[in-house]
């Protein structure tokens, strides 16, 4: 079943066409690469699906809904969540106090949520739901082994464990579909590794994930099927199988042979 | 000499309230207002006007100065949307001078420079808060301290003060986590305005006149320097800073060096305090208050 | 660890200055209190008298001091112009000091926040500047030695229409209380006299650039234009007036009085006729006080310094009085020593208090010729009438 | 209203304007550079004054106008500038570059805290009350047609428009300028590029702050010269700068005209009362950022995710 599809979707900037009718769809419950070259317009697509940039044409459709437009937070909510390619930690802020925001609105009764009597009534009863959010956060960090270092400022942490952290960030938001900004940039091999056994145990969770990455190694070997972008155009959807024998894909990373 | 440090602690009081507002708005929002003395303004006159024209008591134009003000730091938060750093300070900046100027030339409600008189008194069950009998007003004031201080403190252990701690940090994560960042930047706003409406309320019950000349730059600064002071996002260290200031500002007076220090002397420190804390100790005296949190059931 | 130092480092520091602090001998020098603006935008006003007061009490303890014996110290505190500041400093003076007297403040503003409290302590306030007509209605202890807005925009507004029978002025003033207030007085009995206000502009304090209420001023034409402001503005619109050719008179208010106006526009200041501070011609004891002041400060006193000199020294001859009476210095005592002064000889005239403490006072009329100032004349309002004095 | 009202208005507003270009270039220049405001600008145009005053009154003596007091005055501008731009030097090595990593709070603080204790100082070292500029030059004004200005007017816009050509040419075509406006668009790359951005950096303000000389120099013949002068006017330079676009020499330029004449023909002709003239200001201000937050010919900036 799809879980979310683009239609057309195109973002110019002035005379620059980033994305161009793009046709983008993700099946619930798979793991969905999205591979292209530098500057093909990936973050960009990113973009306009979490509501941090609104297309110039086209639409988004997320769980049969159309969110075209919306604002980030909005589109938080339905149950989108992202990490970013420049790790967009809280960075004063420790490591728990960073997955307890991912908890934000995710307290309090539905039919008062985001009205002021949610926030009325979160302010009476401070203490219960300030324990629930933290006790959610910690079984977040423990989903990443990062318990022990929870009373952390997340600037402190190295670098493999700030990327980690924004995923569970990310997470706390009880997301249906989660995207992953090159998640492993920067990553040394076994910290790689690591951080595959925690994406299948994303998807594990019932939780889709779509995922930009250069590391093909990683790509090819969790994600059920891949998406590549050129030039801000599709170029090519399918396994990894079929993508690794697509002649276009391999001219488009290695250049036309002569 | 005692009265003297009594009032020390009457004015440390009324800038403490405008300190925590600049402290909910700059420390927890990272938003740079230079706008509380306008607020403030706002408040004592909300007071002034309402009491001496048509006769209301302290107690009734206590909230209608912390609406009034709530209404304008709406008014001048929305703008917020859009700015960011030097911008949002400069428009805040000429907020600030717009309600100055309008108090000192609308004259048929403010009186314009002539200012108001003859302010009434707090009573409290019929007991007159004398202004001149300090313990009196100073307990009045200490209350309002203390309840503005616990739920703001309560406000900054919520998730609501913990979604602000993450608009400061980073705007576009916050978004992203589902926060709705212009509510919360309104919200700082009108917070730290109303309280500083309460602030001016107090003191024109204090003073018993107000006149434009108080409202300067120089309030919105000296507030500010009490937050950086004392510690941004810690509203203890805003109440510590509110009192160092004061105490720095009647220092000439308090050692009767007055004919000694030149009179320029408390500005130039403030301009001081503000570059060497930047330099030396951004996170102020006391720095940013660590929350400890705890799980259900767990010990109390 | 190093937060809790930090801690600890500031509340010694706190603890530290009461232990500095001196805590208000009791010696046996009286004291006498002067507030006034030291620092801010309208510092000037505030230095100036400051200087008057420290100079007649300087005079006065070259004589010997009370009783030929007794220096008395003046204490000066700073109001910054700003009510809060005012209150703080009268509260050191009363409660540290335990002052006697008080001369200032400088400004309206300032003197209705000090006076109501003075009025409480039963402290004597002599203001050499609060012009606002309602200040001495405070209480019986607020006197002043400047005359009431009333009074001054009665004798400018009667004079304007009577001896110079203009029939249309133009005002230029700046939004403080001290220009609008005589604006407001001089309109009413400028008005009351068959004349016309026929264009009013105004401006804030520390504005520079005045052309544009100018240009409407001129389109306007009136036969005079009436600058009630201080020193600095006051240059402004002459060179700025002079600047867009214009050449109508003139007529300004004590605020003319202050020298300074020649070095900023003495090109500009022929022919400007203002109404300030009542002399006597001639008088000896006020071409005394003229160059002892310009000898010690270097630049010459306005006319609220005249007139804190005159206060300071009316004050120090009440205390004297009441100590050669009593053997001390009881507040009401002195207030009311101050209170039946009578006919006192000072520089700016002969002074008596009103029943409210008003001065009983006359106005001085004054014509610039280039850079010099003429006496025209002393004058009052009595009912409506203007009477020459002299 | 006359026809030669609205002329003199319009004249009024024009040199009004020019004041706030002149100085509107320097605010303009250093955020150009640094996206910084600062917020000691008008302070430092203060002390320009100041030093020009001395200096003019030293070497001019007693002197009638003529050739010497025009000569002395130019000598006098010359030492401002430059003492002015070792000043503005030292102040961005002192209080702004410890604080280049920190976050965009720290800076604007820290030059508030500066811009305090400039005006204070001033105030304590020269006392508070307003000294008279000598002009230089005789200023009898020239009319035609019943409009009025003087050359002091004229002076102040062509100075004006004379910087603002060579800021241009400056930043756009030297290589000093290629340098800054590299270290304008990426500090980081630009020290990479082997560009000393200290260096950068420091030329900035030692310019910014001479320009700042020289506007306080030429509008202290006008507005005499005092401790606080260099605040208000230099918000309202700052707020020019803001409406014309911060960071664009041109838009500076313009949005100075732009401000003086609004506040003109405001209390002129929309009948605004004259004693909120200020209001006007702060007032467009908000109402352009609202509207067109960049300014009028500033760019937009997008922050990258």
């Amino acid at each position: 079943m799809t879980l979310l599809e683009t239609l057309d979707l195109t973002r110019a900037y002035g005379g620059v066409v980033a994305v161009n009718k793009v046709n983008f769809s993700v099946e619930e419950g798979l793991i969905t690469g999205l591979i292209g070259p530098n500057g093909a317009g990936k973050t960009t697509l990113f973009n306009n699906i979490t509501g941090l940039d609104v297309p110039t044409h086209g639409r988004v459709i997320f769980a049969g809904r159309d969110i075209t437009g919306s604002p980030a937070h909005k589109i938080c909510r339905m149950g989108i969540a992202r990490t970013f390619q420049n790790i967009r930690l809280f960075k004063d802020l420790t490591v728990v106090e960073n997955v307890m925001i991912g908890r934000h609105f995710k307290t309090g009764k539905s039919e008062t949520k985001g009205r002021f009597l949610n926030a009325f009534n979160s302010y009476i009863r401070l203490h219960q739901e300030e324990e629930e959010i933290y006790e959610r956060a910690c079984e977040w960090l423990e989903f990443f082994d990062m318990e022990g270092m929870k009373d952390e400022l997340a600037k402190n942490l190295p670098y493999g464990k700030q990327r980690e952290l924004e995923i569970a960030r990310a997470l706390a938001t009880d997301p249906k579909l989660l995207f992953l900004d090159e998640p492993a940039a920067g990553m040394n091999p076994q910290e790689t590794d690591h951080l595959m056994t925690i994406i299948r145990k994303i998807r594990d969770l019932d939780i889709t994930v779509v995922l930009i990455e250069h590391d093909m190694k990683l790509v090819m070997s969790i994600c059920d099927t891949i998406t590549v972008l050129n030039y801000g155009q599709k170029l090519a959807e399918g396994t990894p199988y079929e993508i690794r024998r697509n002649q276009d894909v391999i001219e488009a990373y290695l250049g036309k042979e002569e | 000499m005692w009265n003297f440090f009594l009032l020390i602690l009457i004015y440390t009081g009324i800038y403490a309230l405008m300190a925590l507002g600049q402290n909910i708005i700059t420390g927890y929002g990272g938003m740079l207002s230079l706008t509380q003395a306008g607020f403030f303004a706002i408040g004592s006159y909300a007071t002034a006007i309402l009491a001496t024209r048509y006769g209301w008591s302290f107690w009734a134009t206590l909230p209608a100065a912390a609406l009034f003000s709530a209404f304008f730091g709406l008014l001048i938060g929305l703008p917020t949307l859009r700015l960011k750093g030097d911008y949002l300070a400069i428009a805040t900046l000429g907020f600030g001078e717009i309600v100055r100027n309008v108090l000192n030339n609308w004259d048929s409600l403010t009186n314009g420079p002539m200012g108001i008189q003859k302010i009434p008194m707090i009573t409290i069950f019929g007991f007159v808060v004398n202004p001149y009998k300090k313990y009196a007003f100073l307990v009045v004031l200490s209350i309002a301290v203390l309840v503005a201080y616990l739920l703001f403190q309560r406000l900054a252990r919520s998730r609501m003060g913990r979604a602000l701690a993450a608009v400061r940090e980073d705007e576009i994560a916050a978004q992203s986590m589902g926060i709705n960042i212009t509510k919360y930047k309104v919200y700082a706003f009108i917070l730290g305005a109303s309280v500083a409406g309460v602030a001016g309320s107090f003191q024109a019950a204090f003073t018993l006149s107000v006149s434009p000349g108080t409202y300067t730059f120089m309030v919105s600064v000296m507030v500010l320097c009490m937050v950086v002071l004392g510690g941004m996002g810690n509203f203890k260290a805003s109440i510590l800073g509110a009192f160092i200031i004061q105490l720095i500002s009647y220092l000439p007076q308090l050692t009767g060096l007055t004919a000694v220090i030149p009179p320029q002397f408390k500005q130039i420190l403030f301009g001081l305090i503000l570059v060497i804390m930047m330099i030396w100790r951004p996170q102020g005296l006391l720095g940013r208050e660590q929350i400890t949190y705890r799980k259900k059931g767990g010990k109390r | 660890m190093k937060k809790s130092l930090f801690v600890l480092l500031a509340v010694l520091v706190v603890f530290a200055f009461p232990v500095v602090a001196q805590g208000g001998k009791e010696g046996a020098s009286p004291k006498i209190g002067f507030i006034g603006p030291m620092t801010g935008d309208n510092a000037n006003y505030g230095v100036l008298s400051n200087n008057s007061a420290i100079l007649a009490v300087e005079q006065f303890n070259a004589k010997g001091g009370i009783d030929g014996k007794i220096p008395v110290v003046l204490v000066t505190e700073d109001s910054e112009g700003v009510p809060e500041k005012g209150l703080s400093s009268i509260e050191k003076l009363s409660s540290s000091d335990k002052i006697v007297g008080l001369i200032g403040p400088i400004f309206t503003g300032v003197s209705f926040a000090v006076g109501e409290r003075v009025q409480n302590e039963g402290i004597i306030m002599l203001s050499p500047s609060a012009t606002h007509a309602d200040i001495t209605d405070i209480g019986d202890y607020v006197f002043r030695t400047v005359v009431s807005d009333g009074l001054q925009g009665e004798v400018a507004g009667t004079y304007f229409a009577k001896v110079l029978g203009y029939t249309n002025v133009g005002v230029l003033y700046a939004k403080n209380d001290y220009s609008q207030g005589l604006y407001e007085g001089m309109a009413a009995s400028f008005t009351a006299n068959g004349g016309k206000i026929t264009i009013v502009e105004s401006f804030n304090v520390g504005d520079k650039d005045l052309k544009t209420q100018l240009t409407k001023i001129r389109s306007a034409n009136p036969q005079a234009i009436y600058i009630p402001n201080y020193t600095a503005e006051m240059a402004q619109i002459l060179e700025q007036a002079a600047q867009l050719g214009m050449k109508i008179p003139f007529l300004s208010s004590d605020g003319f009085s202050d020298p300074n106006i020649y070095n900023l526009a003495g090109d500009f200041t022929d022919g400007v006729i203002y109404v300030g501070p009542a002399k006597v011609k001639e008088s000896p004891s006020y071409a005394k006080f003229v160059a002892d002041y310009t000898a010690k400060y270097g630049v010459g006193p306005d006319s609220f310094a005249t007139n804190a000199f005159d206060g300071t020294n009316i004050l120090l001859a009440a205390m004297d009085k009441v100590y050669k009476a009593t053997g001390k210095f009881d507040r009401k005592a002195v207030r009311d020593a101050v209170a039946a002064t009578k006919d006192y000889q000072g520089v700016t005239g002969t002074v008596n208090f009103a029943e409210n403490g008003d001065l009983v006072a006359y106005q001085g009329l004054y014509k610039v010729n280039k850079t010099t100032p003429e006496y025209l004349g002393t004058f009052t309002v009595v009912d409506g009438e203007l009477v020459q004095i002299d | 209203m006359g026809i030669a009202e609205f002329f003199q208005h319009l004249m009024n507003g024009l040199t009004l304007g020019g004041i706030y270009a002149l100085i509107a270039l320097g605010y303009t220049m250093v955020y150009g550079i640094l996206k910084f405001i600062n917020f000691a600008h008008g302070d430092v145009l203060m002390a320009g004054a100041f030093i020009g005053l001395f200096v003019f009154d030293w070497l001019r003596g007693s002197a009638p106008l003529g050739v010497w007091t025009i000569i002395s005055f130019f000598l006098a501008m010359i030492v401002s500038m430059g003492l002015s731009a070792l000043l503005g030097v030292f102040i961005e090595r002192v209080a702004y570059r410890p604080l280049r990593q920190a976050t965009r709070l720290a800076p604007l603080l820290s030059a508030i805290g500066v811009s305090f204790i400039l005006s204070n100082g001033a105030a304590w070292a020269f006392g508070t009350r307003s000294r008279k500029f000598n002009y230089p030059f005789d200023n009898t004004p020239i009319t035609i047609a019943q409009v009025v200005i003087t050359p002091h007017q004229i002076l102040i816009l062509v100075v004006s428009l004379v910087m603002m050509i060579a800021l241009r040419l400056f930043v756009n075509r030297t290589r000093m300028g290629k340098a800054m406006r590299a270290t304008s668009l990426d500090q980081p790359t630009a020290m990479l590029m082997g560009i000393n951005v200290d260096r950068v950096i420091s030329l900035t303000f030692a310019i910014g702050s001479a320009l700042a000389a020289v506007g306080g120099i030429l509008i202290a013949l006008d507005f005499k010269v005092y401790a606080s002068m260099g605040t208000m006017t230099g918000l309202k330079a700052f707020v020019a700068a803001v409406v014309g676009g911060i960071g664009n020499i041109s838009g500076a330029m313009f949005g100075g005209i732009l401000l003086g004449l609004l506040e003109t023909f405001g209390v002129a002709i929309f009948g605004i009362p004259t004693g909120l003239k200020d209001t006007i200001a702060f007032g467009v201000l908000i109402l352009i950022l609202l509207i067109r937050p960049e300014g009028l010919f500033g760019k937009v900036e997008k922050e990258k995710v």
